[in-house]
């Protein structure tokens, strides 16, 4: 395909990134310097006299190593279940011909319309009988009934050829072997894409730990940073921000080593009919 | 008519959904239906007994001059949402799949990066950078010899800010998912139309969009979905659903109701409303939008 | 540790220690230190009781959220910290059982620590409309204003800082003609407690025999010149209370009114001269100055937690752990003799001038009002709505204060 | 090494019936071409057999057991798609051996199939590449190697060297032939290539809107023809078919009419047929340079060379007839003279469509009539 | 009505040099025909021409302009990719007419033109289905149709008929001639069709490996060929060639020899060629019942029937040398004799595989030496 004199294309782009990673520029800056400089030197990206102490205090306070892998098995253990159910219940959606499909699955994704809020005070119950308060499997657990993964990888099976199944069929391929070799590696991006969503969305997950866990050293990192935005006493940014900067950076992490990964699923899957 | 597995296949079927179904017995349609069993009552969440009352959470509910508002303002919110965070990335997606060549990846990469940022996180620099007054972005306005109102205290535009930073977080992610979905139409279905000379933007109309509707609905609802949950956290921290309830919503109204006043009964009430609603919406998606979508099988 | 159940507060085997939980609201830039810290001497010297504390996010509000949640689970905490507003609604709603109970059942020794050690008028804050001792004042705040003394003498402007709130409108109009900033910013959080200072120093009364009487004359005048400063000259800023604050330490507004919880964070982030000065008052009137922060109530529900509660409590009230919390956290210490005592705060005092306006201010201090009954935070949800209805100019103080007294009245029917 | 027989079989898509009643057995080990116009269901056919495709009604069986609900994978079946469908994620070798890697094969033996079809099918150097970056043919040699590699005991074809350059082609098919010979699969095969339906065909099956027409020897077919359908059908170009009347020993064509031979006279006056339609091959009009006995007189259209002949289009009558020939100098417009090979003329029924029959003697000389 | 011109063109992929060093003209209004083996680069360059696939270094050049970087759109082009590339989504219809209508043609046109295709390409009824619900050669067909009804200046055609039935092929390939006689585009068309190459092609340009080998008219390619690859390419079965040798007057093929004409003897001593390879094209051996002057021997291994007439292949001094005939009968095993037709026997260089040309009086004579 020809390349067309993109340069506008190439200026808005920039723009739009600016402005959407300005904030997170912000935010590490501000985790260097010290609370007067980020008053008095708003714009400075690189702080005046840049500072490690914000770092060492919240280090020191905190059990931030215990706290970061509470939220680590937390997301991880969310995301490796829902995906491996959501990819199993979605196979049974697409490839399957049974009695009560279309009811059950109109039942599943509706569920995805009810706000947690709704559910929270009898889950609370619930995780409170089975003695997982304090606990993080009581955090994992009520993430775990959640139907969007289940429609996103649906979708993506659905865009699959028919043709490729069949093919696969005609080798005496078995539903399992179908699905680990022809369907899998052809939703590879959307089951990326999902698991990705549910590793962030479980990390940062806030509203309910709050309501279960106790001691710090059950925490995960959101809790922390809520220790440190206080209303009353005032928030310190540059405190916050050392903490947003520690909550931000295993999940980036994560992408960066998987965005290449996520590229080559895209570009490789491209052949139809 | 395509044969699909063999019919004793079944209970292999329901056996894939079964580890899924279970979570959900347990954590959603129990804690579901006792939610619509609180909704017919008075409770606090902590008295000994619940007064049961019968619809009358419902009828206050109708009754509630707050609720207009609220559904107003979930409205607005919603369509300003829409429309940065689905018309947004799918042109852009568009833009990086068919037209530019160049730094798609690093475009890809840089777009992505704010959604793995918490909200929490997100909402505190929002109320930092935007501060009218003092903030960087209003420092540099000042440059411009721009003033930026005090949004957090106006209608309307305290609806706009929050979307803003709600999209922040989500358009990464929708950007991604829609960029995979667009890049999944054949190149040389966009060569053929190439060739006759379609212009771009039909391109994007007449072939892309409909051959990548499957994902496309898919952002759409989720969009509607992730961003009424995830406004809950910019309005908790940086409005509490001010001014005078300009930038309450449903979500937050139902967690208002039930946290902050505790009228449990009420707000479950309110929830089942706000769930009836959406699901009304879904079944419209299912009758007319799904008819038109493009699925390869 | 999956399924392994947490019986925290439930019976603790013989030998063992009693373990009680504490909940408190303190982040870790508000005092979330100090409370590990006392927490921490507190095992280490107590032989039969360990304490566990437990933070609270978002505020008062936040743990009476988590308080509910574990009620409705039936499980509660042992000692939590109740803020002043929600002290009826509290009272009204959990089971606790008043300090001075427990003592006279348990601890016959300590009879008359709480008579000897603490003022009535301060006592009084704990007390619920029925007039029951729910709990023993532990942190109180009071409001100050905080002045941009540089901004002050650019404009002209006695650097000491307006006596008055006429003083005050005047200053603020002034700065804002002499030099283009805001003049003022008092403090809107998600409660009315800087308000009810404004309006019940002017002579008006949140509340009189359980109603709401706030739209009186007194209380609309108070009102309508603050809005003025923000609708009319535009001299005073109406944002958030964030915003408002970073906007003060960014040298923008030349005075703030807000806690003096606020202190160590205005004082470590501004670079000009600052300084805080008492609350100032209506012409002629007395001040009214609503308690902030919190008191201490006891949930335990037998006999051993309760028994393990108090122990901590003293602990918790002695003048050197008093000392300690008023250095972390920027609180007022409700304990007599901590102020001057050399154990006790002396020497921060004297290095620490902003404390002083208000410790200063102590003798004005009133309860927060909090409306009775299960309404009372709607009620308070009414009033911001008022608030910001009558900053944005639409409505005059009048009819919106009179409209939300009336509105509440309804309510608490 | 499979048989299969068709009983009934109906095939809908909504409305549309795709397939006819279909009945007719494929015999074990037989090679069957499968021809038919483009959409008269010969791939929906394929897929049937496959078990990719439910049967609406009427029964399937293999080796006589009914197999309308047996799965495809238990059907010991490869199949070439039409469309390829190779696997987009995989190598071309991944593709290729993918099915064998499901059936537990031993690697040694999966890397010595996977090398021999690499060879056979010219598909060297490209193991590596992912489908989306081979060519046309590359890519139907892929699907091909994937069906060869199996050693089903069928396999079924679906136009699978459509795209293959003539060469290749004729090395692909002599290939199949030999694989046949040595495992004696039963083939199933689609082509549109007459060449490859003679070759490679021990019977050919001619479809019609989903309607069986015939299935006889190619041979037979193609010298036999049972019906109009099937004689246009075979053949390119097409067999020359126009109505006729036999009158006392004449054949008239129009205005024109020639003394026919005895055979054919007594064979067609036994069976009164007056009025028919007459089908003649191009390549059994001779062509001749000047008015002769017997001889047609037509008016030159066209012609169309083809490399090693040429197709002469003339107007006889008003009806447009082609002869083969290797002059292609004839100018348009100029009388061209022509006699039929008698022994190679095809007499239709006017009402049926049907062929009427040969008299005995075209019989016994039909492949020796003409010397070499 | 778009002449378009390759200078030194290349193209490669990755490391891999696709096409080398195209240079020809493709001259306006033209019918040109690219052939070659599968994966050698045809669609390449139908690719570059449509302005799809980059030009790595080089010129291409349309009407004098020079192209390179001119946007597909610009360049007034249609083209039936190999794959159809149909917009899924929409149906039959909508895909034929969507390029008219982006255009903003008259609807009243665009309905008559989408008629018109519909009826030529005999997609009747078909018109509101979507492409999954059709058969593969219904698909090419909308394939086509969607590039006939542009009318523009240039029509790429990628395999446009490879699955269609013969009868519907001979149709569909008399219309593209119609069409271009009205037109007068420029075509360009990939084929692997002998028969489609030299009935519509005005030239036939010969790809090897991404190298030109050849671009002649399709006569000259087939009766006159540059050199060996091209004549062992074209032709079904291909030209024989095997090695043989000249010495005093006689041909001399393993330890068989003939007396040859005087023309060729000529020819060929002038020359000095001592060895060289001889070509002769399966049409053009003579078989014999016996043994006669001038015949060779050879013992029949084969026979492969293609209904209008067979190949038969047999043994000649080691070479496997097939020729046309019709006697199906022969048995593998027995001698056969034959001689060749001397003005049809082509000469290749024995070192640079190309033709070393004919006598005088095979050129005069190659289209009339053998009487009708
Ligand atoms: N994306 C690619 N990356 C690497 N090689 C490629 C790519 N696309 C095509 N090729 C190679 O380029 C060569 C030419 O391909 P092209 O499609 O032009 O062949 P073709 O002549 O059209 O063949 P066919 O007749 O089989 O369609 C082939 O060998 C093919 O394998
Ligand atoms: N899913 C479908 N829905 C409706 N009609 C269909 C469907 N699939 C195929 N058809 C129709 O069924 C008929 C038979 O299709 P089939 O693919 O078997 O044809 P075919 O003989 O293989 O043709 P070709 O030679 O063109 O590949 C066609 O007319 C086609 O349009
Ligand atoms: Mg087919
Ligand atoms: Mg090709």
């Amino acid at each position: 395909m020809r390349i067309e004199s993109n340069l506008k294309w190439h200026i808005l782009l920039i723009l739009a990134l600016f402005i959407s990673l300005m904030p997170i520029v912000f935010a590490v800056s501000t985790s260097f310097k010290e609370l007067s400089e980020a008053y008095s030197n708003v714009l400075g990206i690189i702080p005046d006299k840049p500072t490690l102490s914000n770092y060492l205090r919240i280090f020191q306070e905190l059990p931030l190593n215990k706290i970061t892998f509470n939220t680590l098995v937390v997301a991880a253990t969310v995301t490796i279940f829902k995906v491996i159910t959501s990819v199993m219940a979605a196979y049974a959606f697409v490839y399957f011909d049974f009695k009560g499909k279309n009811l059950l699955y109109f039942i599943l994704i509706s569920t995805i319309f009810i706000p947690f809020t709704m559910t929270m005070i009898p889950n609370y119950l619930i995780i409170s009988q089975i003695g997982l308060r304090n606990n993080i499997m009581g955090v994992i657990l009520p993430q775990l009934s959640d139907a969007t993964g289940i429609f996103l990888i649906r979708q993506a099976m659905r865009s699959i050829p028919m043709p490729l199944i069949e093919a696969a069929r005609l080798e005496a391929a078995g539903n399992f072997q179908i699905m680990a070799n022809i369907v899998l590696p052809l939703v590879k991006p959307a089951v990326i894409s999902t698991g990705i969503m549910f590793f962030i969305n479980s990390w940062n997950e806030y509203v309910w730990p709050v309501l279960i866990l106790k001691d710090t050293t059950n925490y995960t990192l959101p809790l922390a940073l809520q220790l440190f935005v206080s209303s009353e006493g005032g928030t310190d940014f540059c405190l916050a921000m050392a903490v947003s900067v520690v909550t931000m950076i295993i999940p980036l992490g994560l992408y960066l080593i998987f965005q290449k990964y996520i590229i080559n699923t895209f570009t490789s899957s491209g052949v139809k009919g | 008519m395509k044969k699909k597995f063999g019919n004793k296949d079944v209970w292999i079927a329901y056996g894939l959904i079964l580890p899924a179904l279970l979570v959900f017995a347990i954590f959603m349609f129990y804690p579901f239906f006792y939610t619509v069993y609180l909704s017919f009552f008075d409770w606090n969440m902590i008295k000994p007994v619940k007064e049961f009352i019968g619809l009358a959470n419902y009828k206050a509910l109708f009754a509630d001059p707050l609720m207009p508002l609220v559904i107003k303002n979930t409205v607005e919110y919603i369509l300003i949402l829409l429309v940065l965070n689905c018309v947004a990335p799918y042109v852009l997606a568009f833009v990086l799949s068919f037209v530019i060549k160049r730094g798609r990846g690093f475009y890809k990469g840089a777009f992505f990066l704010p959604s793995v940022i918490s909200l929490v996180v997100g909402s505190i620099l929002y109320l930092w950078v935007l501060n009218p007054v003092s903030g960087p972005a209003a420092i540099l306005a000042e440059f411009l010899g721009i003033n930026i109102p005090i949004w957090s205290k106006t209608q309307g535009l305290v609806i706009v800010v929050l979307s803003i930073i709600t999209t922040w977080k989500i358009f990464g992610y929708n950007f991604i998912v829609i960029f995979g979905g667009v890049s999944g139409v054949p190149q040389e279905i966009i060569e053929a139309a190439k060739i006759d000379n379609v212009p771009l933007y039909k391109i994007f109309f007449d072939i892309v969009l409909p051959m990548s509707s499957a994902t496309g609905v898919y952002i759409f609802i989720m969009t509607i979905v992730q961003g009424l949950q995830y406004v809950f956290t910019p309005v908790k921290v940086v409005t509490q659903g001010g001014p005078d309830n300009a930038s309450s919503n449903i979500i937050y109204n139902i967690y208002q109701e039930g946290f902050v006043f505790y009228h449990t009964g009420y707000a479950s009430a309110m929830s089942i409303v706000a769930m009836v609603l959406f699901i009304v919406l879904l079944v419209i998606e299912f009758r007319y939008v799904e008819k038109g979508i493009y699925y390869e099988n | 540790g999956c399924g392994k159940s947490d019986t925290g507060n439930e019976q603790a085997g013989q030998g063992e220690k009693v373990k009680i939980e504490y909940w408190h609201v303190n982040a870790e830039t508000q005092g979330g230190k100090t409370v590990q810290e006392l927490v921490d001497n507190f095992n280490a010297q107590s032989k039969d009781v360990e304490v566990v504390a437990r933070y609270n996010p978002d505020m008062y509000k936040g743990l009476m959220q988590n308080l509910q949640a574990e009620a409705a689970a039936g499980k509660s905490p042992a000692v939590v910290q109740v803020g002043w507003a929600f002290l009826d609604y509290f009272s009204n709603n959990f089971s606790y059982v008043p300090p001075q109970k427990v003592v006279d059942d348990y601890f016959p020794q300590d009879k008359a620590f709480l008579q000897d050690n603490f003022l009535p008028n301060v006592m009084d804050l704990a007390k619920n409309n029925k007039g029951e001792q729910v709990g023993i004042p532990y942190s109180l705040s009071t409001p100050v204003l905080y002045i941009n003394k540089d901004l002050l003498r650019q404009a002209g402007l006695d650097e000491n800082g307006p006596k008055t709130w006429e003083d005050l409108i005047k200053f603020s109009d002034t700065i804002k003609e002499k030099t283009g900033k805001y003049g003022f910013y008092m403090q809107e959080p998600a409660d009315n407690w800087a308000q009810q200072a404004l309006l019940e120093s002017n002579g008006a009364r949140m509340i009189s025999d359980g109603k709401a009487s706030f739209a009186s004359e007194d209380g609309i005048k108070a009102y309508q010149a603050y809005a003025d400063m923000v609708t009319k000259t535009k001299s005073a800023l109406h944002i958030s209370w964030d915003q408002g604050v970073q906007s003060f330490v960014n040298g923008d507004v030349g005075m703030l009114y807000t806690t003096i919880a606020q202190r160590a964070n205005v004082q470590k982030g501004a670079k000009f001269d600052v300084a805080a000065i008492s609350s100032p008052a209506w012409a002629g009137k007395p001040k009214r100055l609503p308690a902030g922060g919190c008191f201490l109530a006891i949930t335990a529900q037998d006999e051993k937690q309760q028994k393990a509660a108090w122990e901590f409590l003293k602990y918790l009230y002695s003048v050197e752990s008093m000392a300690a919390w008023t250095k972390g956290t920027g609180y007022v210490p409700p304990r007599k003799d901590v102020a001057d005592a050399e154990n006790g705060l002396k020497s921060f005092l004297e290095e620490n001038q902003m404390m002083k306006a208000a410790t200063s201010q102590m003798d004005s201090v009133v309860p927060w009002a909090s409306f009775p009954g299960d309404a009372g935070l709607q009620a308070e949800q009414m009033l911001l709505d008022a608030r910001d209805k009558i900053l944005s100019g639409d409505v005059s103080a009048h009819d919106a204060l009179t409209q939300t007294q009336n509105q509440i009245n309804a309510l608490l029917k | 090494m499979k048989e299969i027989v068709f009983e009934n079989v109906c095939k809908k898509y909504g409305k549309n019936l795709i397939i006819d009643n279909l009945n007719f057995t494929i015999k074990s080990g037989e090679r069957l071409i499968l021809l038919g116009a483009s959409g008269c269901g010969k791939s929906t056919t394929l897929r049937m057999i496959a078990g990719l495709e439910d049967i609406t009604s009427g029964n399937l069986y293999m080796n006589g057991k009914r197999v309308n609900d047996i799965s495809s994978g238990k059907r010991n079946i490869s199949m070439v798609f039409q469309n390829y469908a190779l696997y987009p994620h995989m190598t071309v070798a991944d593709n290729i051996i993918y099915g064998l890697k499901v059936q537990n094969i031993a690697k040694a033996e999966i890397s010595s199939r996977l090398k021999a079809a690499v060879e056979m099918l010219e598909l060297g150097g490209l193991e590596n590449r992912k489908p989306k970056d081979l060519s046309g043919g590359q890519r139907q040699r892929v699907a091909l190697a994937r069906a060869v590699v199996k050693r089903s005991e069928l396999l079924l074809l679906d136009e699978p060297l459509s795209n293959l350059d003539a060469q290749l082609r004729v090395h692909a098919r002599k290939e199949l032939v030999k694989i046949h010979q040595t495992y004696k699969q039963t083939f199933i095969y689609v082509t549109h290539d007459q060449v490859e339906a003679m070759t490679i065909g021990d019977r050919v099956a001619i479809l019609d809107k989903g309607r069986l027409q015939v299935i006889d020897t190619p041979s037979n077919v193609y010298n036999k023809p049972a019906n109009i359908f099937t004689a246009k059908f075979i053949g390119s170009p097409g067999m020359n078919i126009f109505a006729a009347a036999y009158a006392d020993h004449f054949l008239k064509i129009g205005k024109q009419s020639v003394k026919l031979p005895e055979f054919w006279s007594a064979y067609i006056g036994k069976r009164n047929c007056r009025e028919f339609y007459l089908g003649i091959r191009p390549e059994h009009i001779f062509l001749q340079n000047e008015k002769r006995k017997n001889s047609f007189v037509g008016v030159v259209k066209y012609v169309e060379e083809y490399g090693s002949h040429c197709g002469i289009y003339f107007d006889l009558e008003g009806h447009e007839v082609v002869a083969s020939g290797t002059n292609t100098a004839l100018k348009p417009g100029t009388n061209i003279y022509f006699t039929l090979d008698s022994a190679r003329m095809h007499v239709f029924d006017k009402e049926s469509k049907k062929n009427i029959g040969y008299p005995e003697v075209c019989y016994d000389n039909v492949y020796q009539y003409q010397s070499v």
